[in-house]
């Protein structure tokens, strides 16, 4: 049946931003200098957060992160979730003013799928009809499941079951593109344009006229930084240069001077950090061995060090996932020494003791947060268990090389979810996937996985997808550590943004409220 | 004397910081306007370091007291800062070594405009040209040739005429000239001497000259005095101190003098038939510098030949090639054209590996013995260096003899083999360069101006040494000289240099009786010997 | 000279190439690619992207065609700026980092030899002790710590200067970056200048120049200075380098569009084209400036041949 | 001229009061080093979650880090580490650099020439590139990013020392010595080394910190030494990251560090005087 998408709030809102007449200049930061502005070739985080104002898919997000209707005024779908239709608005424009027919959103999908386009996150889009064998150079692009139906209607054919493909849509990866000849970054249909970017300094974008809600964008211009350096990213901050500070370290948040405590705003992140094992190779293939030192970890300790003591995590999907329930292993509530009385006992059974302590690598990448978390962690097991943990610090490419090649036992590893989906985290362990670095392989666990997908009933897909998270924790070839937060600055008179389990906060929802003469 | 001294100087005392007796002890001196003083006194004596006293020079480590010291009637505490207006404008100080007093980095012609900008106060344009004037009047001409040259592009005599151009150039009330001509041929010299001497007659310049040339003292000087001991022993008319000294250690500079020479010419050992050395079409180039080229050879066609137990006198005027000729012989400098055959090798153009054997039949002393030697050496180190190179003696001890005989030889106390160089006076320095030299015993030494800061008593005795060991030893010498009454009481053969070849030689009493090319009569003119 | 000049043109194209080499091989050598992310790619995927930019033939093969490419004065596009072309990356960051380096140099090179000079005058003084403690803790202080430091006082604290951002080149906000990058190599030059000086200052010629009344400023900067200033000419040739291209730690401090951050960041991106062309931008610098640093180092002290 | 001999080298650096002072430290600092871990009961490596980042204490006289180490303890080890780090940095430019910078000047042409292209290819060379392959292929081995660091900062010394070298070795003296009939061999180390030594020993003063700047760097940059090891270099890097609430992270880190260098400068100083005879004493 016909399903009428959720009218939003912000609606609402937007009206008396209009009200409010600073349409005045306002500065983000990103933690990374975007690599690149084809939303079918960015990868990262902060290129997503550029591109979501530049660009807008079929469907939007409102400030809460929920879909509403974007480039379509309304969409529809089959009782299987199988066949969607999408009516295209007719005022939709490209930033320069051309119609965006259901053409160009054909090419775009054919283009995001096509094997020379090289795009990483493409793989979100595997759930349209032939899209992985498209994907794949296997079939030609005129075979995939997106079809123009009219200029202003577009239909798309998905190969399972999928309630959430409107949440799907909203990522860049879906974004339309269309290249011009004047820049090497793309044409867009967002909120903004982009007026200048200069490499390692700053993007500049002002409001798109053409955009079909261009009367409710309130930001006059909009200047994103790339500040790479946390601690610089403060102090242009506090020197008054920047209205958002995205990503601030958790040193950092605690340690703020007190006249910006008011400014900072922790939420929680769709994302677990956590530890992965390698299980094709001793000592950690012995599965006791890896459960004792799961239930040894100490993750309050490590939670409290990082100053977010309520995101300790003993799952790997984080809390907040709509539909699905968390399936804490059952020990969780029992105190730390008992915990750790039965790791000892495990480790026993496999060999270990005092006398034959327990040794092995722990590897992670670079960065502060990473070093103390390993550290902690290592004096967690060691002081609890006969263990000796030796800590190993890479540079990222050249652990990510170790880790794919499974060249080590331990890892650090985390994940945020593109998607509120139980399965983006789940599948991070499927054996065959190219991501699975634990060399996890359990064929139980598989067919959980693939039942969940061709499930068209979101309850009962939940249901499977617990089920499977219950058997991964188990098997403990992934240790939770925390649950992400972000951290940011947020100036007072920066209005209109809204917690969201994503944590995404596109400036089109934003407005500048009583803000100073003198912090203009 | 209605008008005053310029220079009162009383009780002046010079001693090593802490301990051990004075080494100048009173001095007292005093000179008036116009006047000019000839400083003699054996090398060694302090007659350096009483100069540098008085414009509070002293190399750090020796500490000068005076009870009295006053310049034009205005006096002066010995104290470094006290004395500092004086410099340059008050006193005017040729350095003894020329080499290491100009500053190696500089072009002399800068240095001179310099000197002129700051105390005459010439705009840089003016400055230049006053730089080029003096140039030529200390005989640097053209002075174009020379504005533009750094220190190490001149020869011994050009360097040292810059020298004395920039102690003159800002007038001065006293000049004090420290051995203004020993690199200087005879006729330059007495041509400088009689600018010095001009300049003071016409300005009231007081000079006080510093020489171990006692006849061109004579010749220029009203006065001579004394330095022995300490103090100012004798000071007398030049004429009458010469004549009559009364002092012993006057009477041993002055009956140092030389007398004729010791034998005949030819009565010396068989000479062998083979000449030990044999130069033939020598050319040496100068040194290109950024794009300049085509300046005419410093050496061109020079041939030469020196057979073993003979002396060969060079003479020739300042900026000939003498040195030039030296260092090529000694493969310091690359030849450009020629051959030159020592003992059966040819040198041009030998590996420095082919010239390590022949090194210790080849030895030189070099024109500024100051800069020859390791500043950062011990005296009995650098002179047992060559000793240690060649294997010369069995152990240690051995050599360590050997060197303190060589010191002996060439009239040094052995035990000043701990010094340092800085620490000798300028002809102890030149000693050192000598004992280094013989220490090797070598076949051929080259002496280029090597007795040239010596005092009289010195220089005979090493002109002797010399001898003997031509005579006993067979070693041969090639004699490079300004003395001319030293190289012809040494030598039986002499060469005359002249523009980059040599424009006669013969046998000495020939040259000296029938000298055929003008330059060599002007040279034995000027030296009193013709 | 002028063969001299160009014997080392010579040279020194060849020493690029070997430069050029090198680094090719190396750069590669390092484990990981730069195809490589945490989601990583289908194998045939990466293979299909590798084709594209020619990472999938053998070395010697991207070797050539790397050595033809650069033959047409083309260095490829960026394998992380997907954007961008390498040259146009180094073409915009270059003038800024430019801008910045000659500002820190002569700063580095005028304060250095100020305070070098000045200490060597007052040798085992009291003010010569200061200094040179002075340049010692300079030249302790890593520029990440100084730069936020810097920040701290006169941007946060004091309020007088910006913290960060180029400002399109205002002298704002040049003043605490340029600081920054001169403050370490103004130390180190301030102290080979002491060194060089006290050595020149005890020699006889400058006591000949005190004789002849010579103001003591000028026999320190003319006399005594020029001699000594060879070493420090000699050690600024390749510092130079270093410093017009930039530093990544105070592009980072300050957020300015320079190309320092692309030798980190090629580095750690395994951006092999980026890190070829920066490479390449450094190479040719050292090369010229040593030579530079020859020239002057013979003009200086007119004694050093040239060959 | 019987006369109380000058001083020897020896006697000259024992009479330089600021070289005797340094060299104390020196001790002080590698005592400190060497003993302060094994016998004060403090530990550097465990943590205490109770007491993260507090300021000094008598528990902690230097205060503890941000995962609660205990700082005079993680010093004491940085600072054997940048002790080991310094000297043998230090060592390895002098070994290779002045012996090199002096056979490229004394050589000259076409064999000098080389040399310094070497130079020059090794200055230009993306070092980062260099340690990364050495960290992914060794690992864990320190002394081999120390030799890395080594075989870069030998470069600055070898090219100071060249310069000199082209301009003492047409001095007279050098001539003289050649005239001697001294080899290459010993001209060079007799006559031309101690002239250049009291330069190098400083250029070294200049290369010692640039050593531990550059492990300091490659810290920052995540390719520094492994925990459980740390340098000063790195404490410095990790102070520096909490230095407005934690300043004695990096104080503590950094004044043992500023100490070490003050007291390597002075040293060098002293030796420099030390070996020139002129120098008044
Ligand atoms: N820097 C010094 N330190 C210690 N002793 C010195 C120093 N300079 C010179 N002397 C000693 O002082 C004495 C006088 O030296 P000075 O140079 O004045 O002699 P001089 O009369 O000029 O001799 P010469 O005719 O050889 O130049 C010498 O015995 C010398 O060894
Ligand atoms: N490096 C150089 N560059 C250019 N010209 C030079 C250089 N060295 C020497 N000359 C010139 O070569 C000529 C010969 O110099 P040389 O030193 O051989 O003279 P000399 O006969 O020893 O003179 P003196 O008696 O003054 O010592 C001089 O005119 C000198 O200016
Ligand atoms: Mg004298
Ligand atoms: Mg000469």
């Amino acid at each position: 049946g016909a399903d009428t998408p959720p009218a939003g709030e912000p609606r609402v809102a937007q009206a008396t931003a209009v009200a409010a007449p600073d349409r005045g200049r306002l500065v983000r930061s990103l933690a990374l200098d975007p690599e690149s502005l084809d939303p079918h070739r960015a990868e990262s985080l902060q290129a997503g957060h550029v591109l979501r104002e530049l660009f807008e898919g079929l469907v939007a997000e409102d400030a809460e992160g929920r879909p509403i209707p974007g480039a379509a005024l309304a969409w529809s779908h089959d009782p299987e979730w199988r066949l969607w239709r999408f009516e295209l608005r007719p005022e939709a424009r490209w930033s320069d003013g051309r119609p965006l027919t259901a053409a160009d959103w054909v090419a775009s999908f054919r283009r995001a799928l096509d094997p020379a386009t090289g795009s990483r996150s493409a793989r979100l889009l595997e759930p349209i009809r032939h899209a992985a064998a498209v994907r794949r150079g296997e079939a030609p692009p005129e075979a995939l499941g997106v079809v123009a139906e009219g200029p202003l209607r577009l239909r798309i054919e998905l190969e399972h079951p999928l309630p959430g493909l409107p949440a799907l849509l909203a990522l860049p990866i879906a974004f339309p593109v269309r290249l011009s000849a004047a820049s090497a970054a793309p044409l867009g249909n967002g909120p903004f344009v982009l007026a200048e970017r200069v490499p390692g300094s700053h993007l500049r974008l002002i409001p798109n006229p053409h955009f079909h809600a261009a009367a409710e964008v309130a930001i006059g211009e909009l200047v994103y930084l790339p500040i790479e350096q946390a601690s610089a990213g403060l102090a242009r901050y506090r020197a008054g240069e920047l209205d958002w500070l995205d990503e601030l370290p958790a040193t950092a948040a605690a340690a703020l001077p007190p006249e910006l405590a008011p400014e900072l705003v922790v939420l929680p992140v769709l994302g677990t950090y956590y530890f992965g094992l390698n299980t094709t190779r001793p000592p950690l293939a012995d599965p006791r061995v890896r459960l004792a030192l799961a239930l040894a970890l100490d993750r309050d300790a490590i939670a409290s060090l990082l100053g977010v003591p309520g995101r300790a995590a003993v799952t790997l999907v984080p809390p907040g996932v709509p539909e699905h329930r968390p399936q804490p292993p059952p020990w969780t509530g029992e105190p730390l020494a008992a915990r750790q009385r039965r790791a000892q006992a495990l480790l026993a059974a496999a060999g270990y003791g005092p006398g034959r302590p327990l040794r092995f690598e722990l590897r992670h990448n670079t960065g502060e947060d990473h070093r103390r978390i390993a550290i902690a962690a290592a004096a967690s097991w060691s002081r609890a268990l006969p263990v000796e943990v030796r800590l190993h610090h890479e540079e990222f490419r050249s652990f990510l090389a170790t880790r794919r090649r499974r060249e080590t036992e331990m890892f650090r590893a985390g994940w945020v979810a593109d998607l509120p989906d139980p399965l983006d985290f789940l599948a991070l362990f499927r054996s065959g996937d190219p991501r699975n670095d634990c060399g996890f392989a359990d064929p139980e666990f598989d067919a959980l996985l693939a039942r969940a997908e061709g499930e068209a009933d979101p309850r009962r897909r939940a249901e499977w997808l617990a089920h499977a998270e219950r058997r991964l924790l188990e098997a403990a070839p992934v240790i939770p550590v925390y649950h992400y937060v972000s951290r940011r600055l947020i100036r007072p008179w920066v209005r209109g943004w809204r917690p969201n389990p994503l944590d995404r906060h596109p400036s089109r929802w934003l407005r500048i409220e009583g803000r100073p003469a003198a912090a203009r | 004397m209605s008008v005053p001294p310029v220079l009162e100087l009383e009780g002046l005392e010079i001693g090593r910081e802490g301990d051990g007796a004075p080494i100048v002890a009173d001095l007292t001196l005093s000179l008036a306007p116009g006047e000019s003083l000839g400083l003699i006194g054996a090398s060694g004596a302090g007659k350096s370091l009483s100069a540098l006293a008085l414009l509070g020079l002293l190399p750090p480590g020796l500490r000068a007291r005076w009870r009295r010291m006053a310049l034009a009637g205005q006096r002066y505490a010995a104290a470094s800062a006290a004395l500092r207006p004086l410099r340059g404008r008050g006193i005017g100080l040729v350095f003894q070594e020329p080499l290491a007093a100009l500053n190696p980095v500089l072009p002399v012609g800068f240095q001179l405009a310099e000197v002129l900008r700051r105390h005459l106060g010439l705009a840089r344009r003016a400055a230049r040209a006053e730089a080029a004037a003096w140039l030529e009047r200390v005989g640097l001409a053209p002075p174009a040739a020379f504005l533009g040259r750094h220190p190490h592009e001149l020869s011994g005599g050009q360097r040292q005429r810059v020298a004395i151009a920039l102690a003159l150039a800002p007038g001065p009330p006293l000049l004090i000239a420290d051995e203004p001509t020993s690199a200087l041929d005879p006729p330059s010299a007495d041509e400088i001497l009689r600018l010095l001497v001009g300049l003071a007659r016409e300005r009231g310049t007081a000079l006080l000259i510093v020489s171990h040339e006692l006849e061109l003292l004579a010749r220029h000087c009203e006065r001579l005095a004394v330095l022995a001991e300490g103090r100012i022993v004798e000071s007398a008319a030049a004429a009458e101190l010469l004549a009559a000294p009364r002092e012993p250690a006057t009477r041993r500079l002055v009956a140092a003098r030389l007398g004729p020479p010791p034998r005949p010419a030819g009565a010396a050992t068989a000479v062998a038939p083979e000449p030990l050395l044999r130069v033939r079409a020598l050319r040496v180039e100068r040194r290109a510098r950024w794009l300049r080229r085509g300046s005419p050879p410093i050496l061109d066609g020079l041939e030469l030949e020196l057979r073993q137990g003979e002396a060969l006198g060079l003479v020739g005027p300042s900026g000939s090639g003498k040195t030039t000729l030296a260092r090529a012989l000694l493969g310091l400098v690359p030849v450009a054209g020629g051959s030159i055959r020592f003992a059966g090798s040819e040198l041009a153009g030998l590996s420095p590996r082919g010239w390590r054997p022949l090194r210790r039949a080849l030895q030189i002393v070099f024109q500024d013995p100051g800069a020859s030697l390791d500043p950062r050496m011990q005296v009995g180190a650098i002179v047992g260096e060559g000793l240690r190179i060649h294997g010369i003696g069995r152990d240690a001890r051995e050599r360590e003899a050997r060197v303190r005989a060589a010191l002996a030889a060439a009239g040094l106390d052995p035990d000043c083999a701990a010094c340092y160089p800085h620490e000798l006076s300028g002809g102890q320095r030149q000693r050192v360069a000598i004992a280094r030299a013989l220490a090797l015993e070598p076949r051929l030494l080259v002496l280029d101006e090597a007795l040239s800061a010596l005092d009289a008593a010195l220089r005979r005795d090493l002109l002797a040494l010399l001898d003997r060991l031509r005579r006993e030893l067979g070693l041969a010498l090639l004699f490079i000289s300004h003395d001319l009454a030293a190289t012809a009481w040494l030598c039986e053969r002499i060469a005359v240099l002249e523009g980059g070849r040599i424009v006669e030689s013969g046998p000495r009493d020939r040259l000296l009786a029938a000298p055929a090319h003008p330059v060599t009569r002007r040279l034995l003119a000027a030296a009193g010997l013709a | 000279m002028i063969g001299f000049l160009l014997r080392r043109l010579a040279a020194g194209a060849l020493t690029l190439l070997a430069l050029l080499t090198l680094s090719f091989f190396l750069i590669r050598a390092a484990p990981g690619g730069p195809f490589d992310a945490e989601r990583p790619l289908e194998p045939e995927l990466r293979a299909r992207l590798e084709a594209q930019y020619r990472l999938d033939q053998p070395l010697w093969r991207q070797y050539l065609a790397f050595l033809a490419d650069l033959a047409r004065g083309e260095l490829g596009p960026s394998l992380q700026y997907r954007e961008y072309r390498v040259a146009e990356l180094i073409r915009e960051g270059w003038p800024v980092s430019l801008r910045l380096g000659s500002a820190a140099l002569l700063l580095a090179v005028a304060a250095g030899l100020g305070l070098g000079v000045l200490a060597a005058w007052r040798r085992d003084r009291l003010l010569d002790r200061l200094l040179m403690a002075l340049a010692t803790l300079l030249q302790a202080l890593p520029v990440f710590v100084s730069a936020p430091l810097l920040v701290l006082l006169f941007a946060l604290t004091l309020g007088w200067l910006p913290a960060g951002g180029y400002g399109g080149g205002a002298l704002r906000h040049l003043v605490l970056p340029v600081t920054a990058l001169a403050l370490p190599h103004l130390a180190i030059v301030a102290r080979l200048t002491r060194t060089a000086m006290v050595e020149t200052l005890a020699a006889e010629f400058v006591r000949a120049a005190r004789a002849r009344g010579l103001s003591e400023t000028r026999i320190l900067l003319v006399h005594a200075l020029r001699p000594a200033l060879v070493p420090v000419v000699a050690y600024l040739g390749p510092a130079a380098a270093a410093v017009l291209t930039g530093s990544v730690v105070v592009e980072q401090t300050f957020g300015l569009p320079g190309v320092g951050r692309y030798f980190v960041q090629g580095a750690l991106n395994r951006d092999y084209t980026l890190v070829m062309g920066v490479v390449l931008l450094v190479g040719a610098l050292v090369i010229l400036l040593s030579l530079l640093a020859d020239l002057l180092a013979a003009w200086l002290d007119p004694r050093i041949r040239l060959r | 001229m019987s006369r109380a001999f000058a001083p020897s080298p020896w006697q000259r650096f024992r009479r330089h009061r600021a070289a005797r002072g340094a060299l104390l430290v020196l001790a002080a600092l590698t005592l400190f080093a060497l003993l302060a871990p094994p016998l004060l009961p403090l530990d550097p490596h465990s943590p205490d979650w109770e007491r993260i980042s507090v300021p000094p204490e008598p528990a902690h006289p230097f205060g503890t880090d941000a995962i609660g180490r205990d700082l005079l303890a993680r010093t004491a080890l940085g600072l054997r580490t940048t002790l080991l780090v310094a000297g043998s940095a230090a060592l390895l430019a002098l070994l290779v650099g002045l012996p090199w910078g002096l056979l490229a000047g004394w050589v000259g042409g076409p064999v000098g020439g080389l040399m310094m292209r070497i130079v020059d290819v090794l200055q230009a060379l993306p070092f980062l590139f260099l340690a990364i392959l050495l960290m992914a292929v060794f690992g864990r081995r320190t002394e081999l990013l120390f030799a890395a660091i080594g075989g870069y900062v030998w470069l600055d010394l070898a090219r100071i020392v060249r310069a000199e070298t082209l301009s003492l070795r047409e001095r007279e003296f050098v001539l003289a010595a050649r005239a001697l009939g001294a080899s290459t061999g010993r001209i060079l180390v007799r006559h031309l080394l101690p002239q250049l030594a009291g330069g190098a020993l400083v250029a070294l003063g200049v290369i010692v910190p640039k050593v531990i700047l550059i492990e300091s760097f490659l810290s920052y940059l995540g390719l520094g030494i492994q925990e459980p090891m740390v340098s000063l270099g790195g404490l410095v890097h990790e102070g520096a990251q909490d230095m407005s609430f934690a300043p004695w992270a990096l104080a503590f880190p950094a004044g043992f560090l500023v100490a070490l260098l003050l007291a390597l400068h002075f040293l060098a100083e002293g030796l420099r005087d030390a070996l020139d005879p002129r120098s008044p004493a």
